[in-house]
């Protein structure tokens, strides 16, 4: 009985094994078919644009860290998810110094500043996203082409043609239709673009945008294996925008194509894997729904009138900033609450 | 009054945007470059000379129920001065700052010092008040101007400091850009503070 | 079939299989026993015995002190030698009687009764109280005040709590099996008691044995009916169970009467049996010692007021360097530090885990998983609620139903941050009780 | 009464500001006018002549080109303190060597040349190495170019008139008599002079002695547009647009000859991006529209079969306002024009 050091801790004395490091770890891991994509439809660029995503983003965390002098906790694997994101918003025409810079103000601005992980107001990802674009649109809108896996140019790291993506495509034929050019020519772009090549992310676009299957893939991981995501964000988001584009976003009433839409840009990453970002997003169910139409609706409003071909990006942030809000507004209703 | 202390609290300890956080509308809208922010803190300078002399001067004879009309009088008549003279003799700048000239009305600097020491000093120290509170201001807007400049344009006063190899970011020069810079030169004022 | 249940809730490893299928083992008299006189909610009861007293095992040592009271008894019979403050499993002092065994545990004389069938529902009442009958189930609310509704409350059901959520724990369900008979008859003197003829049992999934016993020997008793439920932490909550059970919420701040209902666990059923039956005043009980740190996980009956250090010798003592010793189940159970702690009438449980097992945790942000959120049986927010707790808002924590949190410890469970939001809560709600009683 | 001696006082404070502003007003009243003036005047000017803000990127030194006829080299001008900025109007003054210029223009003279072609052979070859040296310097030729001559001044006269016009071809070079200009920095007078030359060259684009008038702003039932004139000549017209762009509408001046063609484009005023719209400012977008006539105002992006302009890189929105909204302006002003005269 002696010399015993008894461990006295409050209760409950049973914990899950999941911690912070372990949640994002399998998003980590949920991202890896999308990242193997990635390098595969547009060789070698995209693993410099990643690799200098996470290197500068764990770097900068650490940076920041040692100089709030706070404990040192890149080893939460947060960072890294952060870098990878922001590399899949990336075109891979995009020279590395710049995707270093995103890295930079992403963790920065986007997290440091506000107190680290946890009590940042947005997403750091989209923070470093939405800057580079606001910085270097030249760049950040120049996508190039998928390369044939082990070809020339599968390996080089500069050359590359310069292509539109789809969405782009759809808003040149947009502001055309605008002006008077036949409505059918809407037709036409969404039949210039294979569904499975979008499916599939044989399409020019930015880094992780483009493959919805191996996107898809994770994301049922972290949705139905690790369940670190509900449905309520990624389809009330999709559903929203599926259902307006559908509506409103053809060439007539109800003659929309639903699976151009959803395939094409960002939204199944968005919808998946930054709109779902715990720290970011609404905590109650109720609260998820209206983030998920929100941010649908914000999507198909910049795409169908906007100035930007995409609104992923933008409506995430837009709603990240009404988290708060939508959170004051949804509590859940309490055990036993009589209802006023 | 020390002079040397006025200056040193208008130019640090109380510095109208930094530690005041007054007057931050200009501060957004016009610090695109540094020739943009001289010259609205020159401007503001004179208008802040201007009115704190003139309210000085005639403080026993302002009501007190209707000083706040009286001051922005005071502070409007100069801001329409100098929006003419400006128009009249600099011509390009004045282009350039525009809509900001006439705001000048509503910097609270402006007022914010006619009613917390103008109204209750002599011509002199609000004379130096004015002064050192304008230099405050002007190095301010003149330090985010050029941070402004340089990283969003890579030039300073039109001449460029990098080779054609250096992308400008654009954000700094756009609206954005000006919060940025305000926050991290707060942020890093503290932080040099503190570590004192 | 779908199984009952309550919304959210969380599903640990239940680890029942140490000792599920072991018999309850009787424990020896004991040659000494510490018995704090506040083993219950409310009062302590007030001593009346004094030092070289000599005391009859099921004799009167601690006297109920108000309405909010209950009785205290001599487990064992011998000397009284010392009446000190003695630490108990919560971690506070109390007032407790030392009593030092003389070894022939002589007993008090015992009024029997063979049917209650001529006792008025206020005798049945008196002798409960008498017994000094508490809640088995942890929380050791008198019995005979929560069998005293108020006039206006119609009740409609008696509840039996044998959901024994917690992982570990196996003595109700050893109850459950054994005494079968026993506990449908104490079931139905507390329906006699509340004029009622409604009884429903709860047995959750994990513990089909115990069901099916049930099923066989109530199939000649249409007032009493036996649901099985989906096996999920915290459905032995009062609040949970009656939504499980009969899908209504207990109003908040209220309770169960307000719906109509009386919740008792198994375990007291059992002691008002043995009360009324036998005449036995409440000085022993079952309970479950097991963990991967002792030597023979088994099933107790103890006298009160033994140590736990005499309950883990009994057991073959540790298999290695204990890491930490936890009165009652993991998830709402106190952590020890010293082994004289005696066994009270709320100790369901004794569990020991080796020193390779126990982990602690550093906490970190919390991330706003809400896994919280979707863990709290009380659709409580309890990432915010900690927050308040943690920078003092207690007006703020009161605001968003700090109050309406049963201190399950889901959340805490839950939080791949670690935050010990449970404890945060707690805090918060310790401070709104001080400060409500001040006004 | 209280209430009546406050108000009394402040309007007394009123009436002591709006005199003295008053008093500034009229002081300052007649150099604002005069600088709107100028500013515009300048803005319509440059539709006609060009801009000559590339001037200033040159560099003192000496500059030298092959004479193609002998091989040999010729000093054609050198740079010495020459180069002036000024932010509106940038004037860049530099001398031709003497001694080449005056051979040449001896020798026009001597042989009494007044055939436009043979003038042309004797020429050409200098101004080609002219312009060669320009293009080896300059990256891009420049509209117009001043050009200061020591010591010498070429007359224009009836006789030689052709000869300037079959030169310069879209780029025009205007001979100053610069003697005592070379070393003057004052933008004043500088743009004096400037404008005197001007108003020369223009009559002589023109073929025209008289000097270049605007007639200001005559009133058309939709339209609001000047008409210049040189004398009696009818040069061209300048026509306002305002098309919405991205983030703000981009006031343009466009000048445009008598057969509806461009002369020249202005951007004024816009609130585009900056960095990506606010580049319609930029002169190589402006000069796009030069010689462009109503059916070749497209994007090239958008309209590979008729446009000729080229859009700013990300920028399409902006690009895309500027060229519909000309392009629309013209049109309906040539209608107009067609059905109603001048």
């Amino acid at each position: 009985m002696e010399n015993k050091k008894l461990l006295v801790t409050p209760a409950p004395h049973a914990r899950t094994s999941e911690t912070v490091t372990s949640v994002m770890m399998d998003v980590v891991v949920a991202l890896i078919p999308a990242i193997l994509a990635s390098v595969y439809f547009f060789g070698i660029k995209a693993l410099v644009v990643i690799v200098t995503c996470i290197v500068f983003s764990v770097a900068s965390e650490y940076v920041c860290q040692r100089l709030m002098k706070r404990p040192i906790t890149i080893s939460d694997y947060s960072a890294v998810v952060t870098g990878i994101l922001l590399a899949f918003c990336l075109p891979p025409t995009i020279p590395w110094y710049l995707a270093a810079v995103g890295a930079i103000f992403a963790i920065v601005i986007g997290k440091m500043v506000f107190g680290g992980l946890g009590y940042n107001l947005f997403n750091p990802a989209l923070v470093g996203r939405a800057f580079l674009l606001a910085s270097w649109p030249v760049y950040m809108t120049s996508w190039s082409g998928p390369e044939k896996f082990l070809e020339d140019k599968w390996m080089s790291l500069s050359d590359a043609t310069t292509k539109a993506s789809a969405l782009s495509v759809f808003k040149e034929t947009l502001m055309a239709v605008k002006k008077g050019a036949p409505i059918d020519s809407l037709k036409e772009v969404y039949n210039n673009f294979s569904l499975s090549d979008l499916f599939l992310g044989n399409v020019p676009g930015s880094l992780g945008e483009t493959s919805v299957l191996f996107l898809l893939l994770g994301a049922f991981y972290l949705w139905f294996y690790k369940k670190h995501i509900t449905w309520h964000i990624p389809v009330t988001y999709i559903g929203t925008v599926g259902l307006l584009a559908w509506l409103f976003g053809g060439p007539a009433f109800m003659q929309g194509n639903v699976l151009f839409h959803v395939t094409a840009g960002g939204l199944i990453l968005g919808a998946f894997f930054m709109a779902t970002d715990m720290v970011t997003s609404p905590i109650t169910k109720k609260g998820r729904i209206i983030f998920g139409i929100g941010a649908g609706i914000i999507v198909f409003v910049i795409r169908i009138f906007g100035g930007y071909p995409e609104g992923v990006c933008y409506s995430i942030l837009l709603m990240n900033a009404a988290t708060p809000l939508i959170d004051r507004y949804t509590k859940p209703r309490r055990f036993g609450e009589v209802k006023a | 009054m020390n002079i040397i202390e006025a200056f040193k609290n208008g130019l640090f300890k109380e510095n109208p945007v930094f530690v005041l956080m007054l007057g931050l509308c200009p501060t957004l809208g016009v610090t695109s470059s540094l020739e943009n922010g001289l010259g609205i803190g020159l401007a503001t300078t004179f208008v802040l000379i201007g009115s704190n002399l003139v309210i000085s001067l005639l403080k026993s004879v302002i009501p007190k129920k209707i000083r706040i009309p009286i001051f922005i009088v005071v502070i409007a008549s100069f801001v329409t001065l100098v929006d003419m003279l400006m128009n009249a003799y600099f011509q390009v700048l004045y282009e350039k700052l525009g809509i900001f000239i006439p705001l000048i009305v509503v910097n609270c600097v402006i007022l914010g010092r006619a009613e917390a020491f103008a109204s209750k000093n002599g011509l002199f120290p609000s004379f130096i008040d004015a002064i050192s509170m304008g230099a405050g201001f002007t190095l301010a807007l003149s330090l985010i101007g050029s941070i402004r400049e340089i990283t969003g344009n890579g030039t300073i006063l039109n001449i460029y400091l990098f080779g054609s190899g250096f992308e400008p970011a654009l954000i700094m020069i756009l609206p954005p850009g000006a919060f940025f810079t305000i926050g991290l030169l707060v942020g890093a004022k503290k932080y040099f503070e503190e570590r004192r | 079939m779908e199984l009952k249940t309550f919304p959210q809730g969380i599903h640990p490893s239940d680890s029942k299989e140490l000792t599920q299928e072991l018999p309850v083992n009787q424990m020896p008299v004991p040659k000494k026993v510490v018995i704090p006189l506040s083993q219950h909610i409310g009062a302590p009861a007030t001593c009346v015995v004094q030092v070289g007293d000599f005391v009859k095992t099921g004799q009167l040592i601690g006297e109920s002190s108000g309405f909010i009271s209950a009785n205290v008894h001599a487990s064992i019979s011998g000397k009284v030698v010392e009446i000190k403050d003695a630490l108990t499993a919560t971690g506070a002092m109390s007032k407790a009687v030392v009593i030092e065994g003389d070894g022939k545990d002589e007993w008090v004389d015992m009024k029997r009764y063979e049917s209650f069938d001529d006792l008025t529902s206020e005798d049945l009442k008196k002798i409960i109280e008498e017994a000094g009958i508490v809640g088995l189930g942890g929380a050791a609310f008198p019995t005979n005040v929560k069998l005293s509704p108020p006039a206006d409350k119609n009740i409609e059901y008696l509840i039996i709590n044998s959901a024994e959520c917690e992982p570990y724990l196996t003595c109700d369900y050893r109850v459950m099996i054994e005494r079968t008979m026993d506990t449908i008859k104490g079931m139905k003197i507390f329906m006699k008691i509340l004029g009622i003829n409604k009884c429903l049992i709860g047995i959750e999934n994990n513990k089909i044995g115990a069901y099916n016993t049930y099923r066989k020997m109530l199939e000649n008793e249409p007032d009493i009916d036996v649901y099985m439920l989906q096996t999920k932490y915290p459905q032995g909550a009062e609040k949970s169970l009656i939504k499980a059970l009969i899908n209504k919420e207990v109003p908040s701040g209220g309770l169960p009467m307000d719906v109509g209902v009386v919740v008792q666990n198994v375990g007291t059923v059992l002691a008002a049996y043995e009360a009324v039956y036998k005449g036995k005043p409440l000085i022993e009980r079952v309970m479950t010692v097991s963990g991967y740190g002792i030597r023979q996980p088994q099933n107790l009956l103890v006298r009160l007021g033994v140590s736990f250090e005499e309950i883990i010798n009994y057991c073959g003592s540790f298999v290695e360097t204990p890491g930490k010793i936890i009165c009652g189940g993991p998830m709402m159970g106190f952590a020890q530090y010293d082994l004289s702690v005696p066994v009270v009438k709320g100790t369901s449980g004794l569990l020991v885990f080796p020193e390779d097992t126990v982990n602690t945790y550093e906490e970190s942000p919390c991330i706003r998983c809400a896994k919280c959120v979707d863990a709290c049986p009380q659709f409580l927010v309890p990432s915010e609620l900690a927050k308040y707790g943690k920078k003092y808002l207690w007006d703020r924590a009161e605001e968003n139903g700090v109050m309406d949190c049963v201190e399950c410890g889901s959340c805490s469970y839950v939080c791949p941050a670690k935050i010990n939001l449970v404890q945060y809560i707690k805090l918060a709600k310790n401070e709104i009780n001080i400060r409500r009683r001040k006004k | 009464m209280n209430i009546v001696k406050l108000g009394v006082i402040l309007m007394i404070f009123c009436i002591v500001a709006a005199a003295s502003l008053s008093y500034v007003n009229q002081l300052t009243a007649g150099e604002i006018q005069k600088n709107r003036e100028q500013r515009e005047m300048i803005a319509k000017r440059n539709l006609f002549i060009g801009d000559t803000l590339d001037l200033t990127i040159f560099s003192d030194g000496e500059y030298k080109a092959v004479n193609p006829e002998t091989g040999e080299d010729i000093l054609l001008f050198e740079f010495k303190n020459t180069a002036i900025l000024k932010p509106e109007v940038d004037l860049g003054y530099f001398k031709i060597a003497k001694k080449e210029v005056e051979e040449v223009v001896k020798k026009i003279n001597d042989e009494q040349l007044l055939d436009t072609t043979k003038v042309n052979e004797k020429l050409m070859p200098f101004y080609k190495a002219l312009m060669e040296a320009f293009s080896s310097q300059i990256k891009f030729l420049p509209q117009t170019v001043v050009v200061g001559v020591f010591g010498t001044n070429l007359l224009i006269t009836e006789e030689n008139l052709p000869l300037y016009k079959a030169l310069y071809k879209g780029s025009a070079i205007y001979f100053v008599d610069a003697e005592d200009k070379a070393d003057t920095l004052l933008l004043e007078k500088v743009d004096q002079t400037y404008r005197k030359e001007i108003i020369k060259t223009g009559s002589i684009l023109f073929n025209q002695n008289q000097s270049l008038e605007f007639d200001g702003q005559v009133e058309f039932p939709v339209f609001h547009y000047d008409k210049a004139m040189a004398g009696n000549q009818f040069l061209g017209y300048v026509i306002k647009a305002a098309p919405s762009g991205y983030s703000s509408n981009i006031e343009t001046l466009i000048g445009l000859d008598g057969h509806g063609k461009i002369i020249g484009l202005k951007v004024v005023s816009q609130q585009e991006t900056p960095g990506l719209g606010a580049k319609v400012q930029e002169d190589w977008f402006q000069d796009q529209f030069k010689g462009k006539d109503i059916n070749s105002l497209y994007l090239r992006k958008k309209d590979p079969k008729k446009g000729k302009i080229d859009a700013i890189t990300a920028a399409t929105i902006s690009s895309e306002a500027l060229t519909k909204g000309v392009r629309e302006k013209l049109t309906s002003f040539m209608t107009l024009i067609k059905e109603g005269g001048r």
